[in-house]
């Protein structure tokens, strides 16, 4: 697909041939299907997972119109549970996770640092290939009759009572997390030691330091979820004695393992989107990040603390009290430097010199919803709380919440943003906005009713459910639809500029990322000369006097 | 394809130095890359085997006397000769890196042929113990031996004894394979003193996995023995 | 990292010792030492584990670097281990307390 | 209670009033932060909007005392909430001394719950108003959950565990119950009602059903059936300690730990008796799994619960 897409785009217009790019440097399928650029693995990345995400979507379409009447009427239950389990697979394993630093990291790590490509490109490439390998089992599963455990796998139920294709998709699931590993390692490496001469760590853009955290979960968590996986896998097919009652295992014991990977996984999920907004909000209000070294130290706390929290997902699950307790208040620990991030945001606007380009548009998106998403997961920390919302729409809500007005605002907004730099043109401002726009209203309408949802009491996984709870779900299905327009949008005039849009330049915005000093699309090293960097974020010349004391 | 543009770094001219790749500036570079690279993977591999050893911790906890018990199934004699073994081939691995580092081809060849001995010869015994296991009625999912009342727990121990020993032998197979494959490689010259990235990074996987073999011997085999 | 070269010596020095503590753990294994017995295995364990990353993964001629790789591995693992038994071992104490 | 529309839940026990204030409390603090940062947001975006393009704002690098500040006060704000929230979790998890205690099994798809007078029920359970009731559940196959949404109240019902939860309900009314953890095609069907009622109309309620067996009966006389008495003596020469008492008791095991027998240790005792073995026996006990099913061992549990100090006080050592 995306082959076909670039291949015929970028050959007709003269001023593009002038020059050689990674996009026009060769055609045809192999120079796809075996190229070791960070920047075409990248795109294949992009394809693939963008079909993973209309996929997902799909499934949520669906569950969306089957939750418009109490009764249960659309679909059979047996399809009901698969349906909620694959959105959740497919979205979390193969879109979320993989999005941001499958895609613009892979892109952009390299070039942010000035380096010609990242420390192991082959390696790359093959992270590329685990991942289609892992997203075509699963998929594989999905054609063949898909798997109804919910994305959670509990056992005993995963390992011993459901008569679904467990153990197909959670071979998938166990593939695609190398893919994982080695894209976070790839990253580390090249991150020590692949930077510019001149790139100190504290001049690295936080979009750095971001995934640097991303990756150090991505490496220190995906290992224990694969194992677990394939724990779940043994007991299904050789009754091996680990987690199943039955066999003198204990069911908890797969909840901690699950979710030491699980929880820290939402942070691989936000992080990236969190460094995305660092680079917008600096370069739409053409000033310097606010509090530089607060927001790289609060993504490396994310990252650490995020590992001694995952209790609070099993608060109500037989584990002892006094673990929920320290689960507790180490979660309560973990929303600080997110607070200390959204404020450092909000701070840069000040005295800013603040355009509304449509990747701003989503990250003011970003700032708003994560803010909600953030604080009711404080909501959900708090153990008495947490009694009465845990497994109820409030947990979906603030999920969703984190996840789609977060990480697919600030994904939305990376590839606003970069969109210029990987393909060379511009999009249709215009629509962008009216996107943008819709994304957010829709978004809104679909999950706030959620929260409403939660507390009032609705379970989160239920195919039918009491008639009190129907306004608030045909008004969760309604604002669906419109978030659903809303997505459909930007994939169409994304595609158009890739043939039509005007030419972009190397810097549209101004930036002052290392990226933005190369042509747009990039030469196949990246960059015609070796960048020297002397500070980061230098949107202004600035005096001795401004810089922070201390 | 073109390729032309690649290897055309800074550092082109350094003809001898076998291939550094067009996006590292020294062959310094890329080899502390590469090394970098295999500590970072093998950081998975300890979580890897962390989960299983979580598991462990929990249930020889819960069930002391049926860990014990399952315990004293094991055979001290080919579990001790086993970590013997693997300790040996980690020497011999080392000597391998060495010959490596200092440019000796027929050394390092002999070396790296010992280290595969020296694991085939492991899973050999290993193989030998899961026999042993298979006819006094100790694999999990087949019809279990009867362990009185802690027959529960018994099965417990054997499924961890399995999941965590399979785990490793199946690294031990991958680990004979990169050796075989470095092996060949270094008999027809394919190393020299200053290019043997590989042979240094599949020694470091080796003694990780005879790291992996140092605790599974005590808290497999030798539990409640007095 | 330098390109260091370890002497024979002491490679065979790290392999005697490690037989060694082998043949140690082995034997302590049948001594009754109470509720030593798992605490001293492990600890030669970790011990012999010592020995083979300083020296024939040669982390003791490393740069930093290398060193905090191995110990955020080994310090993710006991991250995981104490929160999870945390929760195994409190389990009863509520019912205590009451 | 009507099935109308509505935003907020029925607030239908002790519990739930407790939870609503922490809830009010985290919602205040939610709104204003979000309100906070959606005006200055707004605010900063219109105000410093660029005017022209060849706009250059001032640097400014940040500023260590703001930055203490908007790590301090969220800190302390979260640690109220946990405080509070951990005060009203040890509630949750302590059933007062004397809750009626109500058995409760939970399988694909359906609830069982058996009254301490013996009556059953299925997917309903009729409560008194005003009286601490305690729910002893357990699972005969997955994990499922119990949720009553207007109780506020939720717990985990486990396969191979026994869990506890109880709640005071003020207010009469039938009320959700639901299975909240996921457990399989019929899961959002698994619930029923909750029925409080006046204490009165509950004794009516009562005398209506056909009382079953209770379980302390059921579970005496499984006792002498499955021979547990033959061991289980009040008499230290016994094969067996005595169980006379031993519920919410000491027991002092063989490997020197001393752990208090609770609902899930002589579960676990029946089921897997060479667990934990009390000091002084030997493990001799076979298991009982398999031969017992869930509800039975609940009775049994019951049981034990019921008798107290042995006839004849010799069982100090």
């Amino acid at each position: 697909m995306p082959t076909k897409i670039f291949h015929t785009t970028s050959r007709p217009q003269p001023e593009q041939m002038t020059r050689e790019h990674y996009l026009n440097v060769d055609y045809g399928i192999k120079s796809w299907l075996l190229t070791t650029d960070h920047k075409r693995i990248a795109l294949l990345y992009l394809a693939t997972i963008t079909a993973f995400f209309a996929l997902g979507g799909i499934f949520a379409v669906v569950i969306r119109l089957e939750l418009m009447t109490p009764s249960g009427d659309l679909v059979q239950s047996e399809t009901y549970n698969k349906l909620f389990t694959m959105h959740g697979i497919v979205m979390i394993f193969f879109f979320l996770i993989p999005s941001i630093p499958a895609t613009l990291g892979n892109f952009l790590v390299p070039m942010m640092i000035g380096a010609r490509d990242l420390a192991f490109p082959r390696l790359n490439l093959a992270s590329w290939y685990i991942f289609v390998i892992g997203g075509s089992l699963t998929f594989t599963a999905v054609v063949v009759g898909g798997v109804d455990t919910g994305w959670t796998f509990y056992t005993p139920y995963s390992s011993s009572y459901a008569n679904t294709h467990v153990i197909l998709t959670a071979t998938g699931i166990f593939i695609t997390g190398f893919s994982s590993i080695l894209t976070g390692l790839n990253f580390i490496i090249t991150i020590h030691k692949m930077r510019a001469p001149g790139l100190r760590w504290f001049r690295l853009p936080l979009f750095i330091w971001a995934h640097y955290a991303t990756s150090l979960i991505m490496v220190l968590g995906t290992p224990v979820i694969a194992i677990t996986i394939a724990m779940v896998g043994l007991e299904r097919l050789f009754r091996v004695g680990i987690f199943d009652p039955a066999l003198g295992g204990d069911p908890l014991l797969f909840q901690h393992l699950f979710w030491f990977y699980s929880h820290p996984a939402v942070y691989i999920m936000i992080l990236p989107g969190m460094g995305v907004i660092s680079e917008l909000v600096t370069c739409f209000s053409r000033k310097r990040i606010y509090g530089y070294p607060f927001i790289a130290f609060s993504s490396l706390a994310i990252a650490v603390l995020g590992f001694l929290v995952w209790g609070h997902h099993m608060f109500v699950a037989g584990q002892s009290v006094y673990a929920a307790m320290i689960f507790s208040v180490l979660s309560m620990l973990v929303a600080i430097p997110s607070a200390v991030k959204v404020f450092n945001w909000t701070a840069t606007l000040y005295k800013g010199s603040i355009s509304y380009d449509t990747p701003m548009l989503y990250a003011f998106g970003f700032i708003g919803l994560f803010t909600i998403g953030g604080l009711t997961g404080v909501f959900l920390a708090t153990l008495g709380i947490d009694v009465h919302v845990h497994d109820t729409y409030f947990v979906v809500a603030h999920f969703h919440y984190i996840m789609v007005g977060g990480m697919i605002m600030a994904y939305m907004g990376g590839l606003h943003f970069w969109w210029p730099k990987i393909t060379g043109r511009m999009y249709s401002e215009g629509w962008a906005k009216l996107a943008a726009l819709i994304i957010f209203v829709g978004f809104n309408l679909t999950f706030f009713p959620q929260f409403l949802l939660g507390y009032l009491g609705m379970p989160r996984r239920y195919h039918f459910y009491p008639e009190e709870f129907q306004v608030l779900n045909v008004m969760s299905s309604a604002g669906a639809s419109v978030l659903g327009v809303g997505y459909l949008i930007p994939m169409i005039y994304f595609i158009w500029s890739m043939r039509y849009g005007k030419p972009a330049g190397p810097n549209p915005w101004g930036a002052k990322g290392l990226e933005w000093q190369t042509p747009s699309p990039p030469p196949t090293d990246n960059f015609t000369k070796p960048p020297v960097v002397e500070e980061a974020y230098a949107y202004a010349p600035h005096t001795q006097e401004d810089r922070p004391r201390g | 394809m073109r390729l032309t543009h690649r290897r055309t770094g800074p550092v082109a001219e350094q003809k001898n130095i076998a291939a550094v790749a067009h996006h590292f500036d020294t062959a310094e570079q890329q080899r502390e890359a590469s090394t970098l690279g295999m500590w970072a993977f093998l950081v998975t591999e300890i979580m890897m085997f962390g989960g299983l050893f979580t598991g462990y911790v929990v249930y020889r906890n819960l069930y002391p006397d049926g860990f014990a018990a399952g315990s004293h199934h094991l055979d001290i004699t080919l579990g001790g000769i086993n970590t013997m073994a693997l300790i040996a081939s980690s020497l011999t691995m080392a000597m391998a890196v060495r010959a490596a580092q200092l440019g000796k081809r027929k050394t390092l060849v002999l070396f790296l042929l010992c280290t595969i001995a020296l694991g085939l010869f492991f899973l050999g015994i290993k193989a030998v113990e899961y026999s042993h296991k298979y006819h006094e009625q100790l694999v999990p999912g087949l019809p279990f031996a009867d362990e009185g009342t802690l027959t529960q727990q018994v099965y417990v121990f054997i499924s961890f004894y399995f999941v965590l020993t399979g785990l490793h032998a199946f690294h031990m197979v991958i680990g004979i394979g990169l050796l075989t494959w470095l092996t060949v490689k270094g008999w027809r010259g394919g190393f020299s003193k200053e290019y043997f990235t590989p042979v240094e990074l599949s020694g470091l996987y080796w003694h990780f996995v005879d790291i992996v073999w140092i605790f599974l011997y005590p808290l497999l085999y030798l539990i409640g023995r007095h | 990292m330098k390109n260091h070269i370890v002497p024979v010596k002491i490679y065979l020095a790290i392999f005697i010792a490690l037989a060694i503590l082998t043949a140690l753990t082995t034997w302590i294994a049948f001594v009754d030492l109470g509720a030593l017995n798992t605490p001293v295995a492990v600890t030669i364990a970790i011990g012999k584990a010592l020995l083979v990353i300083l020296y024939f993964m040669h982390v003791r001629y490393s740069d930093h670097l290398t060193w905090v790789f191995v110990a955020a591995g080994f310090f993710w693992l006991a991250i995981l281990i104490a929160l999870t038994m945390s929760d195994f071992i409190s389990r009863g104490w509520l019912a205590s307390g009451s | 209670m009507d099935e109308g529309f509505k935003l907020f839940p029925d607030q239908a026990s002790t519990m739930a009033r407790e939870v609503d204030w922490l809830f009010y409390f985290a919602l205040a603090v939610g709104v204003f932060f979000s309100a906070l940062i959606f005006l200055l947001v707004l605010y900063f975006a219109v105000k410093y909007r660029r005017r022209s393009d060849d706009e250059q704002p001032k640097p400014i690098f940040g500023d260590v005392r703001l930055e203490a500040l908007w790590t301090v006060i969220p800190l302390g704000l979260t640690m109220v909430m946990f405080g509070w929230g951990t005060g009203i979790f040890f509630k949750v998890n302590r059933p007062p001394a004397n809750a009626m205690e109500i058995n409760v099994v939970a399988k694909q798809w359906m609830w069982k719950f058996q009254h301490p007078t013996g009556q059953r029920e299925i997917n309903e359970l009729h409560v008194p108003l005003g009286q601490p009731i305690k729910l002893t559940m357990t699972s005969e196959d997955v994990i499922h959950s119990l949720y009553v949404p207007a109780f506020r109240i939720k717990n985990d019902v486990l396969p191979s565990r026994c869990t506890t939860l109880w709640f005071e309900a003020t207010k009469p009314g039938k009320y959700h119950l639901f299975c909240a953890e996921y457990c399989g095609t019929k899961h959002s069907q698994m619930g029923g009602w909750i029925y409080v009622m006046e204490a009165t109309q509950y004794q009516q309620w009562l005398a209506g059903g056909a009382a079953d067996e209770t379980p302390v009966e059921k579970g005496q006389r499984l006792f002498t059936q499955l021979g547990c008495a033959t061991c289980h003596q009040a008499n230290p020469t016994a094969r067996g300690p005595s169980l006379h008492g031993v519920f919410g008791q000491q027991v002092k095991l063989k490997t020197g730990q001393t752990i208090v027998a609770d609902e899930n240790y002589l579960r676990e005792s029946i089921v897997n008796p060479s667990v934990k073995i009390t000091a002084g026996y030997e493990p001799i006990m076979p298991t009982f799994k398999g031969l017992v099913n869930e509800e039975q061992l609940l009775d049994l549990i019951s049981y034990l619960k019921s008798i107290g100090a042995a006839p004849s006080k010799e069982d100090k050592k």
